[in-house]
């Protein structure tokens, strides 16, 4: 290959920083991922694999521990140490330790630091207590940095710079414009095919699809699903497609009228035809979901059906909880996730077809949507509104916690048996009595109806017939993972 | 007498087509200007004496149009010019101005004739400086006489391309006028008698005062040293005394310079001042031409007689017209009859008042005359129409 | 003011143009498909029919390659759809009635249009004859607190304040769906009030530029001089003699202050910043992702924008030829 | 003289000017609802780190502490750290501000390329085709939404012919401008070119239309002036007096009206950079609102109205050049 293979991506945000810890959205992570690695990764479907750590083991409670490789370069040419790897966790937990308020602390909730392992290339990860989600949530946060490197820099340089341990070494960054990078000749492991990369982003849905039918670009993440059939219909150019980590749902709060009544709350997910939105709105390219947690994750509860389209019980569900009549607003986060607007419209509209209840959706942006539901203030939450949520550690207590669980700051729902569950989920090790717990905690989310349950997203992906990629479920759209066709 | 003819207008007809109708503003106009000589126009205001100066130097916009005639002007070396691409438009050493192009007319504007205004403040463009719009007349003049045998290069609109107009509209300074033109203008104001003109050069229109302005159009006019100057009631807006001074720079210039004046005006006091011969104007037509003495002593048209009936003193300068009974009359052609339309007015109208009369000469030199049958014929008080006739038949 | 002469000298500038006979007839139009909407749409606005979506209007055939999960597995067919008379104007993503709700889109124009303007009218010429009248310090601390609102840009000011304030929607009855006379139709039109009034807000001053410029010429006229060393009050003054001088120009202003808030509610709902899902911005942005497959659902609704601003602004070329205001700014404010 | 002394009045009114747009951006902040706080904190933090981040942020002194905080900063330049982006908001706003620079300069050139020739025909040809072309054009073009105008050529141009990119910036106009000087590359200029072409003729487009308008109206005005006689009776040419002349003229309401649309002119910016992802100052404060990056949010806002303030300063100076008459009291 004398041609240097050069692609170029586009999704939808720019990177906000460079620096793999002061962030929290998934277009950063797929920018640093490329030069930063975590201690552990997951593979296509979600498992947890080796990579900075060749093994992991718990050694105590509350104590796990990483054996570290020992052939692993960084960028800047110095060699990796385990004690990069605890500094990075330790950068993560302890805002003294790297001069950083990460907002990623609570991503490793429960850890409280992490030490080298006298005389073994290992380090050992510290938690207060039992710690279950230990090695899940080290498999997809935590990416090492260099301590000296770090050390040298205040956090703006961090921020424009990169010095991992990843394929790709930053070439050039032009913040909001793009990022550009090269292969890491010195790589550990295997070499990827693509020499170059360029990032770019584009918030509208019909600006990524034209740079992709231009040949502007080489990829395209959030392909709208009616656009899919011009890239699959073009020359050279075709669709890759994956359920995604992320559910879409429409929370409602569980004391204000009419949502206090269970009966209510059914009655919302009997009333929308979920099966027609899906098949109609995202021409299949989703799932319908009928409680919190997706099949595969831990606590998934394979006995749960979503709530079938019956508008006749809907309706008599209504009578029963006296709330006959109700007007209701549907706030959704305008163009957040993949047709999330014309999903809580059709859902709106499938509810003020109801004979005694209407509906309407109202636009929001998400900005301002995001301060009420997280400002830890229930009253200023929308009663009722469309949310999405990504779940990366494959672990039913991720989306359980925040939502269904007192005091978190995302929280509309409690019970005294939620609460229950919860103190169980949060300190059992004991894999089998956690899925129990976690299963049934999901049984509840269900019966109880705490959202109207909408579909699973779909990770749509245009690409460009000279790349073989195949998408993976956690949205991350690497160049390491794709090949010249 | 026709070798000294400068001018000859025969049968001009300027109309307006607006909406409410048809406007014969000059109807049938045939005069004739000698070389050197001031001739005065005078009549009430809207009796198409303006519209009339204006059709001399083809100046008549939309809805306007000069719809018949001739205006012949006599200039052996144009003629010669013409002669071959134009052959209909030259008549001997006389040109038709109507039957050449409007490029070539341009060409003769400033240089053959220019044009006096009778409202200088709204004659100036107001963001140039008086100087420069003064200098401009000049650099017209001088870029013609710099190729003086050929009109067709005297007529042309210069080398100017569009990049400098631009220049022009941004930067006045740039472009077109020459330090030359402005040093010309600079002597042009002093001669019209505006005080520190290598100050005043520099200021604008809104600087000056009215006087001073009328003066500087005179300067302006004067620019291009003209053949023929036509002045549209060019003392109206000033008060008498500088009425006064701003006709005197003229008389001086034309007895320097030996230009031809055509001088427009509602003021008889200015008329006697100024002219050798005058015509007199109602509604589009010359009623009655003929030597200053000729009007003023021998009027023979009764519009004449009323009109110099009601001056007390003609030698009054600033004597005013006084109004003869009745109404100016519509030039509009669908109120217009075809009869004298002076009749409605006339103390002595009479049946042969409601035919168009011909133009008769009258007592006095070769060319007085005027168009009334009384010219030729006496007046006889039986045949006078009934005083209220008009009022009757007019439409109400 | 002499109305009789405003009057007669409007319709004989009416008679002279047919620029301004074209003009009334459209906003004519609209106003009636505003008003008589609930009439003349043939299906609810907000009513979806899932399995009618994209639909092209009536007497065009859309082909598409449409690709589809099906158990797992991707798969391309070309679809085509012929556009039917029962949507005649085609249907949107959700398979609404893409005519209805251009009837009904009308509405949220017009309503936020004259609304906007209304109240942008009473405070700027309140505050501009306050400023005129007076003179001296009130003015000059007006007229620079104008200068200040003058210096955000409008669409800026808007987008921010809508942002931070939240589009607080409120139901207005229709008044044909309460007394019964139609069915089936939406029960309420939705009024972004605070689109409403940030239109107003960044738009008054021009209103009070206008009035200023009237009272400070009105007020040195001799009959107002005059009237207050008879002992008329100053209010009496302002409201008697400034107010009604002022009314020609800020009529001309108001007209075209309509069509300029018209384009800024359309680019605020574009933006998403609105609160409304029945309104014209709104529909363009929604179709602005399908323009490719389905151009429809933003051509319309940016057609029936250009047409009524075209409309206002005929009517105002009409108003202003008529009554010849000397308008600072032409257009005054501005679209996004 | 004149023109100096006046350029300093303006600038003390300017400067008072932005003190007023500084203030009122300040506290647009304490009126509105919702707190800094939640836009910072991550999506569950817990109400310590809400407590602590509060007071880094400085956010629990009293108004009045904060403000003058906040204007000593700004006299230094320092307009705080963009809380979406982690770096200082003057750093951030100023890398976006060249960006709706070149683009509201391309429309203005665009517009007066386009429009005062334009103008000039149509007057000059009252009621042949080409005026009524004219005057069409114009009409529609103050009509057209411009957001609908950029999707509609970026549907026709873009998509449908493949004339033009789509969207995007790729180069900046300086470091194309480098290329080519450095290393006699004119690529770079090339892709600025097709990048920015359909932007500007989206954004200018109302501003042609606007102008045009302004122009045939003015110059139709001005025709009927007694001074245009008198410039045709010196014999001067057809074109210096429609140009020289005549446009001089109208080109004074025309500039009273383009500085009070300034503000139009940055409010379609901030469209059209939107529709065609251009990376400026638009789209900046757009997710600037909706982040409430209230450092952003100030920062844009302020430069906006020193621009306005600017530009406006320039455009009162361009009519007192054209307007020898005024005289600013």
């Amino acid at each position: 290959m004398d041609e240097p293979f050069e692609i170029t991506m586009t999704q939808r945000q720019d990177p906000t920083t460079l620096d793999p810890h002061n962030h929290r959205e998934t277009p950063t992570d797929n920018v640093v991922l490329h030069s930063y690695e975590g201690i552990l990764w997951r593979g296509p479907e979600g498992e947890i694999i080796e990579s900075l750590a060749t093994e992991w083991e718990v050694v105590e409670d509350n104590r796990h521990r990483f054996t570290i490789r020992d052939d692993v370069q960084f960028h800047d040419g110095s060699s990796l140490e385990p004690s990069d790897c605890a500094f990075t966790i330790q950068r993560i937990v302890d805002p003294e330790a790297g001069g950083l308020e990460s907002p990623q602390r609570d991503q490793l909730a429960g850890t409280t630091g992490a030490e080298v392992v006298d005389g073994e290339r290992a380090i050992d990860m510290l938690s207060g207590g039992p710690n279950p989600m230990a090695f899940q949530n080290i498999a997809s946060y935590a990416h090492v940095v260099s301590e000296d490197w770090i050390s040298e820099r205040d956090n703006e340089e961090i921020a424009v710079e990169m010095n991992g341990t990843g394929p790709y070494r930053l070439a050039d960054y032009e913040p909001e414009e793009y990022v550009r990078l090269e292969k890491f000749e010195d790589y550990w492991g295997e070499e990827p095919d693509v020499d170059r990369v360029e990032i770019i982003a584009a918030a509208e849905d019909s600006t990524r699809v034209s740079q992709l039918l231009a040949g502007e670009t080489d990829i395209i993440s959030a392909v709208p699903p009616n656009d899919a059939g011009r890239i699959e219909s073009e020359d050279g150019m075709s669709i890759a497609d994956i359920g995604s980590t992320r559910i879409l749902m429409c929370p409602m709060v569980y004391n204000e009228e009419p949502f206090d009544s269970v009966e209510f709350r059914q009655a919302m997910n009997y009333a929308i035809d979920l099966d027609q939105m899906i098949d109609e709105i995202l021409r299949g390219f989703g799932v319908p979901t009928g409680q919190p947690t997706l099949p595969g994750y831990n606590g998934h509860n394979s006995d749960l059906e979503p709530y079938p389209y019956d508008p006749d019980e809907a309706e008599s569900l209504v009578e029963q909880s006296g709330y006959a009549g109700a007007e209701l607003e549907l706030e959704y986060p305008a163009g957040r996730y993949l047709l999330n607007d014309e999903l809580a419209q059709a859902a709106a509209g499938f509810i003020d077809d109801l004979e005694n209840v209407s509906c309407e959706a109202v636009s929001r942006d998400f900005g301002t949507l995001a301060g009420e539901l997280l400002d830890g203030d229930l009253s200023t939450t929308p009663s009722f509104y469309n949310i999405g949520w990504g779940n990366t550690t494959f672990d039913a207590s991720q989306t359980l916690t925040p939502f269904l669980t007192e005091g978190t700051a995302i929280y509309h729902y409690r019970s005294d048996e939620m609460e229950q569950l919860k103190e169980q989920w949060q300190v059992e090790t004991n894999a089998d009595e956690r899925e129990q717990i976690l299963q049934e905690a999901n049984q509840l989310a269900h019966d109880e109806a705490v959202w109207v349950f909408l579909n699973r997203e779909w990770l749509v992906y245009g690409i460009n017939g000279r790349i073989d990629w195949d998408p993976r479920q956690d949205e991350y759209f690497l160049a390491q993972g794709m090949n010249q066709a | 007498m026709s070798d000294d003819v400068i001018l000859r207008v025969s049968d001009l007809s300027t109309r307006f087509f607006t909406t409410d109708g048809q406007i014969n503003a000059v109807e049938s106009l045939s005069l004739e200007i000698e070389e050197g000589e001031v001739f005065g126009i005078v009549g009430e205001s809207g009796s198409g004496k303006s519209v009339t100066a204006r059709s001399l130097i083809r100046l008549i916009e939309s809805p306007g149009r000069i719809t018949s005639g001739t205006i012949e002007y006599r200039d052996a070396d144009l003629a010669d010019d013409l002669r071959e691409d134009h052959p209909g438009a030259v008549d001997g050493e006389f040109v038709d101005l109507l039957a050449i192009p409007e490029k070539i007319h341009r060409g003769l504007r400033g240089t053959s004739f220019s044009m006096i205004f009778q409202d200088p403040e709204s004659s100036f463009n107001p963001s140039l400086t008086v100087g420069e719009q003064i200098a401009e007349a000049v650099e017209v003049q001088r870029r013609a006489s710099s190729n003086p045998r050929s009109t067709r290069a005297r007529t042309r609109s210069s080398e100017y391309s569009l990049r400098s107009y631009a220049a022009a509209a941004v930067l006045p300074s740039r472009g077109y006028v020459s330090s030359e033109s402005k040093d010309r203008a600079i002597e042009l104001l002093q001669q019209v008698g505006i005080p520190d003109p290598e100050q005043r050069v520099d200021e604008y229109p809104h600087e000056y005062s009215g006087g001073m302005l009328q003066r500087a159009m005179v300067a302006q006019a004067l620019a291009g040293e003209p053949d023929v100057l036509v002045a549209d009631e060019p003392t109206t807006a000033l008060d008498v005394t500088i009425q006064a001074q701003v006709l005197d720079i003229l008389r001086d210039l034309q007895e320097e310079t030996g230009m031809t004046i055509l001088l427009i005006t509602h003021n008889l006091g200015v008329i006697a001042r100024m002219c050798d011969r005058v015509g007199v104007m109602y509604a589009g037509e010359i009623v009655e031409r003929g030597s200053l003495g000729d009007i003023f002593d021998r009027p023979t048209h009764p519009y004449t007689q009323g009109l110099l009936g009601s001056i007390p003193d003609l030698d009054a300068a600033g004597g005013r017209l006084q109004p003869i009974g009745g109404n100016v009359p519509s030039l509009l052609d669908a109120e217009m009859g075809d009869r004298c339309y002076f009749a409605d007015r006339c103390p002595k109208a009479m049946e042969e008042c409601l035919e168009k009369p011909a133009e008769y000469p009258a007592e006095g030199t070769d060319d007085h005359a005027a168009q009334c049958y009384l010219a030729d014929h006496p007046y006889e008080a039986s045949q006078a129409l009934p005083e209220d006739y008009f009022e009757e038949s007019e439409p109400p | 003011m002499n109305w009789q002469r405003v009057w007669r000298s409007l319709r004989a500038e009416f008679g002279r143009s047919p620029m301004a006979k074209l003009g009334v007839v459209l906003i004519l139009a609209v106003f009636l498909m505003a008003i008589f909407a609930p009439f003349l749409a043939t299906t609810n606005p907000k009513a979806q029919d899932l399995s009618r979506a994209n639909e092209p209007p009536v007497g065009f055939t859309d082909t598409t390659e449409d690709t589809r999960l099906v158990d797992g597995e991707r798969q391309t067919v070309t679809v085509t759809t012929r556009g039917t008379l029962e949507y005649p104007l085609g249907t949107n993503q959700l398979g609404q009635d893409m005519y209805s709700r251009l009837l009904y889109g009308a509405r949220t124009s017009l309503l936020v249009g004259l609304l906007g303007t209304a109240i942008a009218a009473l405070a700027g010429v309140s505050v501009g004859i306050v400023a005129g009248y007076y003179g001296g310090r009130v003015d000059d601390g007006l007229m620079r607190f104008a200068d200040v609102m003058l210096a955000f840009p409008a669409l800026v000011l808007a987008i921010a304040l809508i942002g931070l304030l939240g589009p607080q929607p409120v139901d207005i009855p229709d008044p044909f769906v309460a007394a019964g006379l139609v069915s089936d139709m939406p029960e309420t039109t939705v009024l972004p009030v605070t689109v409403t009034l940030v239109v107003a807000l960044v738009n008054w001053v021009w209103f009070a530029r206008v009035a200023r410029g009237e009272a400070l010429s009105v007020r040195e006229k001799n009959y107002v001089k005059a009237s207050r060393s008879l002992g008329a009050s100053d209010w009496r003054l302002m409201l008697k003699h400034v107010l009604p001088n002022s009314l020609t120009p800020i009529l001309v202003l108001a007209t075209v202050q309509v069509a300029v808030i018209i384009l800024l509610e359309s680019a605020l709902s574009f933006l998403g910043f609105s609160g409304t899902t029945l309104s014209w911005g709104f529909d363009i942005s929604q179709g602005r992702d399908l323009l490719a497959t389905s151009w429809w659902i933003s051509t319309m609704p940016g057609l029936a924008i250009v047409v009524t601003v075209i409309g206002i602004n005929l009517v105002g070329d009409w108003l202003r030829d008529a009554l010849d205001p000397d308008i600072e700014g032409e257009s005054g404010g501005g679209m996004g | 003289m004149r023109l100096t002394r006046f350029l300093l009045r303006r600038t003390a009114q300017g400067i008072l000017v932005v003190w007023g747009v500084i203030t009122l951006v300040f506290l647009l902040r304490f009126i509105t609802p919702g707190s800094t706080i939640d836009f910072v904190a991550p999506l569950d933090a817990s109400p310590e780190l809400r407590q602590r981040l509060a007071e880094d942020l400085g956010l629990n002194k009293p108004i009045y502490v904060q403000y003058a905080d906040y204007i000593v900063n700004l006299l230094q330049l320092d307009m705080g750290n963009s809380l979406l982006k982690g770096r200082p908001a003057s750093d951030v706003i100023f890398a976006r501000l060249p960006a709706t620079l070149e683009l509201a300069i391309a429309a203005t050139i665009v517009a007066i390329l386009f429009s005062i020739p334009l103008g000039v025909i149509s007057a000059t040809r009252r009621h042949q085709p080409v005026d009524y072309g004219a005057t069409g054009f114009s009409l529609i073009g103050i009509s057209t939404p411009n957001f609908w105008l950029g999707i509609m050529l970026i549907l026709i141009v873009g998509v449908n012919l493949g004339w033009l990119p789509t969207s995007r910036r790729i180069i900046g106009f300086g470091p194309a401008l480098e290329l080519l000087v450095f290393e006699g590359r004119t690529i770079g200029i090339q892709v600025w070119f097709e990048h920015i072409l359909l932007p500007s003729i989206t954004l200018g487009t109302y501003f042609t239309a606007l102008i045009t308008r302004l122009t045939r109206n003015g110059m139709l005005e001005e025709l009927g002036q007694s001074y245009v006689e008198v410039t045709r009776a010196k014999g001067l040419p057809e074109t210096l007096v429609k140009y020289k002349h005549v446009l001089r003229n109208t080109m004074i309401p025309i500039i009273t009206v383009l500085g009070l649309q300034m503000g139009t002119l940055i409010g379609g910016a901030v469209i059209t950079e939107s529709v065609f992802n251009w990376p400026g100052l638009g789209t900046l404060i757009i997710d600037a609102i909706n982040s409430r990056d209230w450092p952003l949010i100030q920062g844009s806002l302020i430069v906006i109205g020193v621009g306005f303030v600017v530009i406006n300063i320039v455009v009162d100076a361009l009519y007192m050049y054209f307007n020898p008459q005024v005289t600013f009291e």
